[in-house]
């Protein structure tokens, strides 16, 4: 597979190391009444689409970015790609 | 005077051969900082870098040959290294002094160590060992990327027209300069 | 053996003759030979035997989807079983022998299993070898198991080398066939960056076996103008001797390029190179590969597919035989006749299934009209043949064409089905192609020779179009369009004998039909059931005309019948090429400590951590075994002072003015507040609130903190922080990078650890007890201005500090710390010393924290603070997580000091029967203590810290035996912790 | 009809005309007692016991495609129960004592080949790992067996022992572990619950299903509505896309596994060895071809295919023990894909509705599991309560803390 880096241009995927579900930068609040069943869902509940999926890829042997990849499980077309601090700030992340 | 002097061995220290026409080299006393730039204050660590080298940081996977011989290597939006010629064991103090505390500076010198490749086969002995493309107009000189070759981690940065600089972890530079080596003999 | 079939013609060198054996027999052949066509050339019909009946085989095809003509080549270590005679370039010495028999290929003893056929149906083994059941393994598995399988390996080490390497660019062709040559030139023309890639070491594809002209010139000479043209472009690549596999994603594909196979001698170079080709387009030009007709006895030496027989007579000047009858459903079998006759071997008929007359005149010829081939005679050669009217026509060769399929695997190779064709009775690439692929020619079913030359044009500057190239205005190469009619005709009704489909694996229409009756329908039940298309050659001559059979039996269509799915590799690929260089000692990188060299002057054995090689112990002279090592190094530094090269820990630099806060949220327990010059022991979880890490991090200034990390989490841990820092607290001014190969650190542990440094670090700098207490840290220099760092840090409960300068001093210091040293009589010590001194201390490590166990069970529960914000506190309360009866981390000692413990027994209480139910917990870690003079060890025992000084029994069934132990505290040394604040 | 040598040598004599449909191809009925979506391994297996062990005959088993479509037909057939955790390794022993009648059982050579597992051992953790493992093993019931290296170079000379980067320095053995005729079993198992009136239907595809206030009263389908009293889900591979159609989210991705096969061979494996300081396992087929396997791709996908890298890593991990295949050529690589849980560890369970069942998360463990998970399904199904060996693979297990994490990776399905 080939990640198109926002910075770096057309990668190899062997270079990256695959996390999974993009909803992982979405961590609960700790202080929430329910944190622990948030906290569960966050954990252990991500989405596994048969289709389009935004998921996390580190580029370990390059410039360790973290990476949203937008990808289709079924196919594994690529469709975008950006970089995850971005995208946590756009998410509204605090600090 | 002390009682006692530390000797420095870096790996592979002074080695050089031909083969063929190819050349494989250590450059020595390789110096390396790594700068990055603080969050909220990329610009003034950016002019402070101008300032002090005569030359704009590049742009991620570009590297500058300043006019005294320094190379500004552009590895993340927020990560650069610095590399030059320096033999004592201060190359940090050196960049920190000139950037004045506008960025962040680690020594990097002893994490990795240094191969110039350099011959009209550079590219043909690298396409064993080496994912990203290194046509002449896909990777053009000052280009730079980090990359693995040979399940090591590797920096590789084309320093002249047939030229390439690689560096790659100096704990494991006995193994990355087999992997080259071994790329040499199997394409001469 | 004289080439007794060696005819004129062809593209061999004559004026050179090559010398081989097979089977031993001597044999010659010309430069330019497969070892099929010179086996050909020396009469050499039977070349092999089936799989399971092991019928007498010749040769069938000319090219990659051979069945039957399978050998054994080359000798010793590097025997290569099952490799097709027909695509093996042919060298003086060559050596094949014929595989997959008892006694000589002539007499093959197994042959008896064919007398046996009625009782050896399709997947009669699942009905039987059941009684009694423990002659399964015994008996029946290893008859069967020695009659399977084909060639033989060697056993021996493969001595060839291999290598791989990555290719980038514009446009991959893969098939130097007329598409494909003509797909290559028109983009190399445009300046595009192309790969030409072939299976075959002469390009040129079906234009070296016919005898079209293609621009008034012969095709062959054509193909050869085409590739010197190509040649002589630097922007094009031409790799003979290349299979592109597999098509991979976003454009990638796998090809295995053969160096030195075909040399005598690879003359040291790999043997074989698998590439990675990125290419931004493709066009496959693959080809197509004729089917034969299922008819009685149709897998007879000499019975050989018609473009096959065209071949050999056009490319390599040999024909299979003096008399050649032809069996077509097609006009293509007429080309057959029509060019044996040219060269002047007998055509004793054309059999056409077809009530037409001759496509081509050919005068005199024999031409049966609506007629097929029934059944045949010869046994180990054929003799004659039986037309469905009776006559019996003698023949030493049988010529067969059922027709062409496109090779569309690679557009399949992506789950894309083909689609089907009525015209051609052939299924062709469906719509749903690899990104990035185009087809054309035969692969996509355009059959005749000038299409596939247009085709291959067309598509190539569509494709380098789209890349933003400008295509040259050139004309396509001109061919005359030979049409060619093809009927659907599968195999003879009138055939009572057995009909094979499926050459190697012995499938024949009679165990389709079983397959049918039995329920086994579904395309991927009947290649399951009756191994149809599992063989070697994957079913490439054999699946279309099963399909028909099973289309047959269900009164579905072909299409509706389905087809199996296609898979890479396309053909077979060694698995040394797949593994290239990693093998042996080569598998992985070596990781070196700076003090490698001198450890090894210095007698250290050695022990792989990760990629890590480091110093388990130093033996030294009149020292018996480990043991008496160890204990002297334990003994030494707690008497006195050793030294242990601990650089393989991972060392990360944190900067940034967030810096504090973002390891207040990666640590359960807190830093925030960590004074400056100070260091701090941290906990790590998972986000599931397991324990993952633990190390030290030291704070070196306000915005500047070095982390240490285990050496086996090192990169691991790196990543988490780049995580929390990018993903989770976006905003924080963190900046991360590893020193962990930037400096040499040793630890200094012992009494007279102090005195030791003094000698080295220079006098500015106050390392006494009160200037520099327990937990402190400092940037210092020493002998004379070096830069180091000092860490006053302990994992072997010893005074003890960690020093660390840059690496390249790193195997110079090891010197100046033993020299300083000797006074105090100070040792090296490994990774064994280590081990036992943590244990003596109760430090967990690497087996306490194996990530399944949490901080309640390591005793440190209260260390993770529920009072901030920090990965993994929360799910860490999970109640499962957190009960009492929880197991927790503790000593023992054997109630008997005099004997040993061993990790990974299980506690038992006592008086209970060990099981599953009534496991209390187990032995993480153990050593013998020379401190305490016996073994002491650590582990988890249910509610073990309730219960100090109870009495369990460590029980190890697998080793046999047990210990009865004492449940302890595992702090075995210095509880209070005064000798490490000394 | 029974199978025998006898019935063989008969039917040869007559042509072979006289074999029968291994299983009817029935119309569905409009309702059923128990309806089992997915016709794989486990889905006919629990058919088949929930006939022959708890005497229930209304059954039907929808299949989407072909029976043994799934990650039955593309396996690496390999059977043992080496496992470390209480939650795990009673289950996985009582699956091979199934395994050890089951031809006799269902009366269908599946070639249950005992001939040993070997994971092999680098380091001095990694053996102490695997003595506590072993250990567990034997407190289990099960087998377990310690070798030297000397013992290895004994039985395996073809290893890698003296030019190894990672040495060679024992391993621990399951002699009763093995490999299994895969599609066999598949099919002995549909032909065990056809006999015994189970309807299997085929390209049956499970659309939707009826839930009513909180109770499940049967499914949608390509071939029409369904009603069930009971619906048991057993679709590995596919249990997210599944149950999302009854509105569930499942702790659980889905990732693909490559395996491969080398061309036919005679004899050179004996068991099924795996590697323990890289990603390669391999066994040798009843027809020669040597079965290999390694690591996850490590994305989720639905492909069925994977890519390059890991070919080459695992083709690496199998010349870094064996050097000797290195001539041996790889034949075909293919993909299934697997339920990856968020421990590692399957489920059988019941659902937040009533009358909804479910079974997966067998990651690439699901083979080996086969006897068992449709034993102990059919036990859930028919008595509304776990089986003794079954009971901590629950659903809420990652909110009680509960967790089944064999290689303690956590929270992290592609690394398990």
């Amino acid at each position: 597979m080939i990640i198109n880096h926002p910075l770096l241009g057309p990668r190899d995927a062997a270079e990256f190391i695959y996390l999974g579900d993009a909803a992982l930068i979405d961590r609960p609040d700790w202080q929430a009444e329910d944190a622990m069943q948030q906290f569960h869902d966050y954990a252990y509940l991500r989405d596994n689409p048969a289709g389009p999926h935004r998921e996390l890829w580190y580029h370990e042997q390059g410039d360790r970015s973290w990476l949203v990849v937008t990808r289709d499980t079924t196919t594994h077309e690529i469709t975008d790609v950006q970089m995850a601090r971005d995208v946590a700030r756009s998410r509204g992340r605090d600090k | 005077m002390p009682d006692y002097t530390l000797i420095s061995t870096p790996p592979l220290a002074g080695y050089d051969k031909i083969f063929g026409t190819t050349r494989l080299h250590a450059p020595a006393d390789l110096a390396i900082v790594s700068i990055a730039l603080p969050l909220g204050a990329e610009d003034a660590a950016l002019k402070a870098v101008k300032s002090a080298y005569g030359a704009a940081l590049p742009e991620p996977g570009r590297s500058t040959l300043t006019k005294e011989g320094a190379r500004l290597v552009r590895l993340g939006s927020d990560q650069a290294f610095v590399i030059f010629t320096h033999a004592t064991p201060d190359a940090e103090r050196a960049v920190a002094t000139r950037l004045k505390g506008t960025a962040y500076t680690t020594d990097q010198t002893d994490v990795w160590t240094g191969l110039e490749i350099t011959g009209p086969d550079s590219r043909t002995v690298l396409e064993r060992i080496c994912p990203v493309d290194l046509h002449r107009d896909a990777f053009a000189e000052g280009d730079a990327a980090r990359t693995v070759m040979e399940h090591l981690g590797a920096l590789i940065v084309r320093t002249g027209e047939d030229t390439f600089l690689l560096l790659s972890a100096s704990s494991s530079a006995n193994s990355f300069l087999h992997a080259v080596e071994t790329s040499i003999r199997n394409t001469s | 053996m004289t080439q007794k079939n060696r005819i004129s013609g062809g593209q061999i060198d004559r004026t050179r003759t090559v010398a081989f054996t097979f089977n031993g027999k001597r044999m010659a052949g010309h430069p330019g030979d497969t070892l099929a066509s010179a086996l050909l050339a020396n009469g050499q019909r039977l070349v092999g035997r089936s799989f399971k009946y092991h019928r007498p085989r010749g040769i069938l095809t000319a090219g990659s989807e051979e069945p039957n003509a399978l050998v054994e080549l080359r000798s010793g270590a590097q025997q290569e079983p099952n490799t097709r005679a027909t695509t093996v370039e042919l060298f003086d010495g060559l050596a094949a022998n014929s595989q997959n028999h008892r006694g000589p290929l002539e007499f093959d003893l197994m042959a008896l299993t064919d007398l046996m056929s009625p009782f050896l149906s399709a997947g009669f083994y699942y009905k039987t070898f059941m009684w009694p059941r423990a002659f399964w393994e015994k008996l029946y598995e290893p008859v069967i198991r020695a009659s399977a399988g084909l060639g033989r390996l060697s056993m021996q080490d493969d001595p060839d080398s291999y290598d791989k390497g990555f290719i980038h660019c514009d446009l991959l062709v893969i098939g130097a066939g007329p598409a494909g040559l003509s797909a290559a030139l028109a983009a190399g023309r445009a300046g595009a960056r192309v790969v030409l890639a072939d299976e075959d070491f002469t390009p040129g594809g079906r234009l070296n076996a016919e005898t079209h002209a293609v621009d008034d010139m012969a095709g062959a000479d054509w193909a050869a103008q085409a590739v010197a043209e190509l040649a002589a472009m630097d922007n094009v690549r031409l790799m003979p001797r290349t299979t592109v596999y597999g098509a991979y994603d976003h454009g990638t594909y796998g090809a295995l390029e053969r160096c030195t196979d075909h040399l005598s001698d690879a003359g040291g170079k790999p043997r074989q190179v698998l590439w990675r080709i990125y290419s931004k387009r493709a066009v496959l030009a693959a080809g197509a590969t004729e089917r034969p007709i299922a008819f009685g006895n149709n897998d007879r030496p000499g019975i050989m597919l018609a473009g096959a027989v065209r071949t050999y007579a056009n490319r390599f000047g040999v024909t299979p035989g003096q008399e050649v009858a032809v069996f077509t459903n097609n006009d293509d079998g007429w080309r057959t006749a029509a060019d044996l006759l040219a060269r002047g071997v007998a055509v004793p008929a054309v059999i056409d299934t077809r009530d037409a007359p001759a496509p081509i005149d050919l005068p005199g010829i024999r031409h049966v009209r609506n007629a097929a081939v029934m059944d045949t005679v010869g046994r180990k050669g054929l003799k004659s043949i039986t037309l469905t009217d009776g006559q019996v026509i003698p023949a030493d060769t049988l010529a067969v064409s059922g027709g062409w399929n496109p090779n569309v695997h690679l557009t399949c190779h992506q789950r894309g089905r083909p689609e089907w064709r009525d015209d051609l009775n052939a299924f062709v690439p469906g719509a749903s192609l690899p990104a990035g692929m185009a087809v054309a020619g035969a692969a996509n079913g355009a059959l005749t020779l000038a299409a596939a030359l247009a085709e291959g044009q067309a598509a190539a500057n569509a494709q380098i179009e789209a890349l933003g190239f400008t295509p040259a205005k050139t004309d396509a190469p001109r061919a005359e369009d030979e049409p060619s009619t093809c009927s659907a005709f599968w195999h003879v009704r009138e055939s009572r004998k057995r009909a094979w489909l499926d050459q190697q694996n012995d499938v024949t229409v009679k165990d389709v039909k079983l397959s049918y009756r039995e329920g086994f329908r579904s395309v991927e039940h009947l290649k399951r059931y009756t191994t149809l298309g599992m063989a070697t050659d994957q079913g490439k001559t054999a699946n279309i005309p099963a399909l028909a059979i099973m289309a047959e039996c269900t009164g579905k269509t072909i299409p509706e019948t389905g087809t199996t799915i296609f898979r890479p590799p396309y053909t077979p690929i060694p698995l040394g090429a797949l593994a290239g260089r990693a093998r042996g000692t080569d598998f992985r990188p070596y990781r070196l400590t700076p003090s490698h060299n001198w450890a090894t002057e210095n007698g250290a054995t050695f022990v792989e951590v990760g990629n890590w090689l480091r110093a388990q112990w130093f033996a030294r002279p009149g020292e018996k075994g480990w043991r008496d090592s160890v204990d002297r190094e334990v003994e030494m530094t707690r008497n006195s002072v050793g030294i242990c090269d601990v650089t393989t820990l991972g060392k990360i630099d944190i900067q940034g003015r967030d810096a504090a806060e973002f390891l207040n949220k990666v640590y359960a327990n807190g830093f925030a507040k960590l004074p400056v010059g100070k260091v701090r022991y941290g906990l790590m979880l998972r986000e599931d609130g397991i324990a993952y890490d633990d190390g030290t991090t030291a704070r070196m200034s306000e915005n500047h903190f070095v982390m240490t990390t285990t050496t086996a989490n090192a990169v691991l841990v790196f990543r988490r922080l780049e995580f929390a820092r990018q993903c989770l607290w976006p905003n924080m001014d963190v900046h991360l990078i590893s020193t962990t190969d930037g400096w040499a650190q040793f630890a200094v542990a012992g009494p007279n650890a102090r005195n030791l440094l003094r000698k080295v670090v220079d006098e500015s700098h106050d390392i006494s007890n009160e200037a520099f207490p327990f937990m402190a840290c400092s940037e210092i220099t020493v002998c004379g201005g070096m830069p180091a760092r000092l860490f006053r840090i302990s994992f072997s409960g010893e005074l003890a500090y960690e020093i660390a300068v840059p690496a390249r001093y790193g195997n110079s210091m090891m010197d100046v710390l033993i020299e300083a040293g000797r006074e105090f009589n100070a040792t090296p010590y490994g990774t064994e010393a280590l081990g036992v001194m943590r244990i003596e201390k109760g430090h967990a490590a690497g087996p306490e924290l194996n990530g399944q166990t949490t901080a309640h069970n390591l005793g440190m529960g209260r260390m993770v603070s529920q009072k901030k914000e920090c990965i993994g506190n929360v799910l860490s309360q999970r109640p499962d997580m957190i009960r009492d009866d929880a197991v927790k981390l503790v000593g023992v000692r054997p109630v008997n000091r005099a004997e040993p413990l061993t990790a990974g027994s299980h506690f038992v209480n006592r008086g209970e029967t060990a099981s599953t139910e009534t496991d209390q917990g187990w032995m993480t870690s153990v050593a013998y203590s020379p401190s305490l003079g016996h073994s002491v060890g650590l582990g988890f025992i249910r509610r073990g810290d309730e219960r100090m000084g109870e009495i369990v029994r460590a029980v190890n069934p697998l080793k046999g035996g047990e210990t009865e132990v004492e449940i302890v505290s595992a702090h075995f040394i210095d509880p209070e912790g005064e000798r490490l604040r000394a | 009809m029974r199978y025998s040598a006898f019935r063989i040598f008969r039917e040869g004599l007559t042509g072979n005309k006289g074999w029968k449909p291994v299983w009817r191809e029935p119309d569905p009925k409009p309702e059923y007692d128990i309806v089992i979506v997915g016709g794989g391994g486990h889905g006919l297996a629990t058919a088949y016991y929930l006939a022959k062990e708890f005497g229930m005959r209304n059954i039907a088993v929808l299949e989407k495609g072909w029976i043994g479509s799934g990650n039955i037909g593309r396996n690496t057939t390999i059977i043992r129960s080496n496992y470390l955790l209480p939650g795990n390794e009673p289950f996985y022993e009582f699956s091979l004592r199934l395994w050890e009648g089951l031809e006799q059982d269902f009366n269908y050579n599946a070639m249950v080949s005992q001939r040993s597992i070997l994971n092999l051992i680098h380091t001095d953790a990694q053996r102490d790992a695997f003595v506590r493992r072993g250990n567990a093993m034997i407190l289990a019931g099960a087998d377990a067996e310690l070798a030297d290296a000397d013992q290895l170079r004994a039985e395996l000379p073809f290893l890698d022992f003296d030019n190894a980067r990672f040495p060679i320095k024992g391993g621990l053995y399951q002699r009763r572990g093995g490999t299994v005729r895969h599609d066999a079993v598949a099919w002995g198992y549909a032909r065990g619950a056809d006999s015994r009136g189970v309807d299997i239907i085929q390209n049956c595809e499970v659309t939707g299903f009826d839930i009513e206030n909180g109770r499940c009263t049967g499914v949608q389908t390509s071939r029409g509505a369904i009603r069930a009293r009971k619906v048991a889900v057993c679709v590995a591979g596919s249990s997210s896309r599944v149950m999302e159609k009854a509105g569930m989210r499942l702790p659980i991705e889905s990732h693909v596994l490559q395996a491969f096969v080398t061309e036919g061979l005679k004899p050179v494996i004996p068991g099924v060895i795996t590697f323990g300081a890289g990603h390669f396992y391999v066994s040798q087929s009843d027809k020669g071809g040597l079965v290999f396997g390694g690591d996850l791709d490590g994305y989720n996908s639905y492909a069925q295919r994977g890519n390059l890298p890991v070919v080459e890593d695992v083709a690496e991990g199998g010349m870094a023990i064996m050097p000797m295949i290195g001539r041996a050529r790889l034949l075909r690589s293919w993909g299934g894909i697997m339920d990856m849980s968020m421990d590692g560890s399957p489920f059988i369970d019941k659902t937040g509705i009533d009358g909804l069942y479910f079974n997966g998360g067998w990651c690439y463990g699901g083979f080996k599991a086969t006897p068992a998970s449709g034993f102990c399904y059919a036990h859930l199904l028919a008595r509304d309560e776990p089986h003794p060996t079954a009971t901590q693979m629950r659903l809420d297990r990652f909110i009680s803390g509960n967790l089944i994490d064999e290689k303690g990776m956590g929270n992290q399905p592609n690394l398990h």
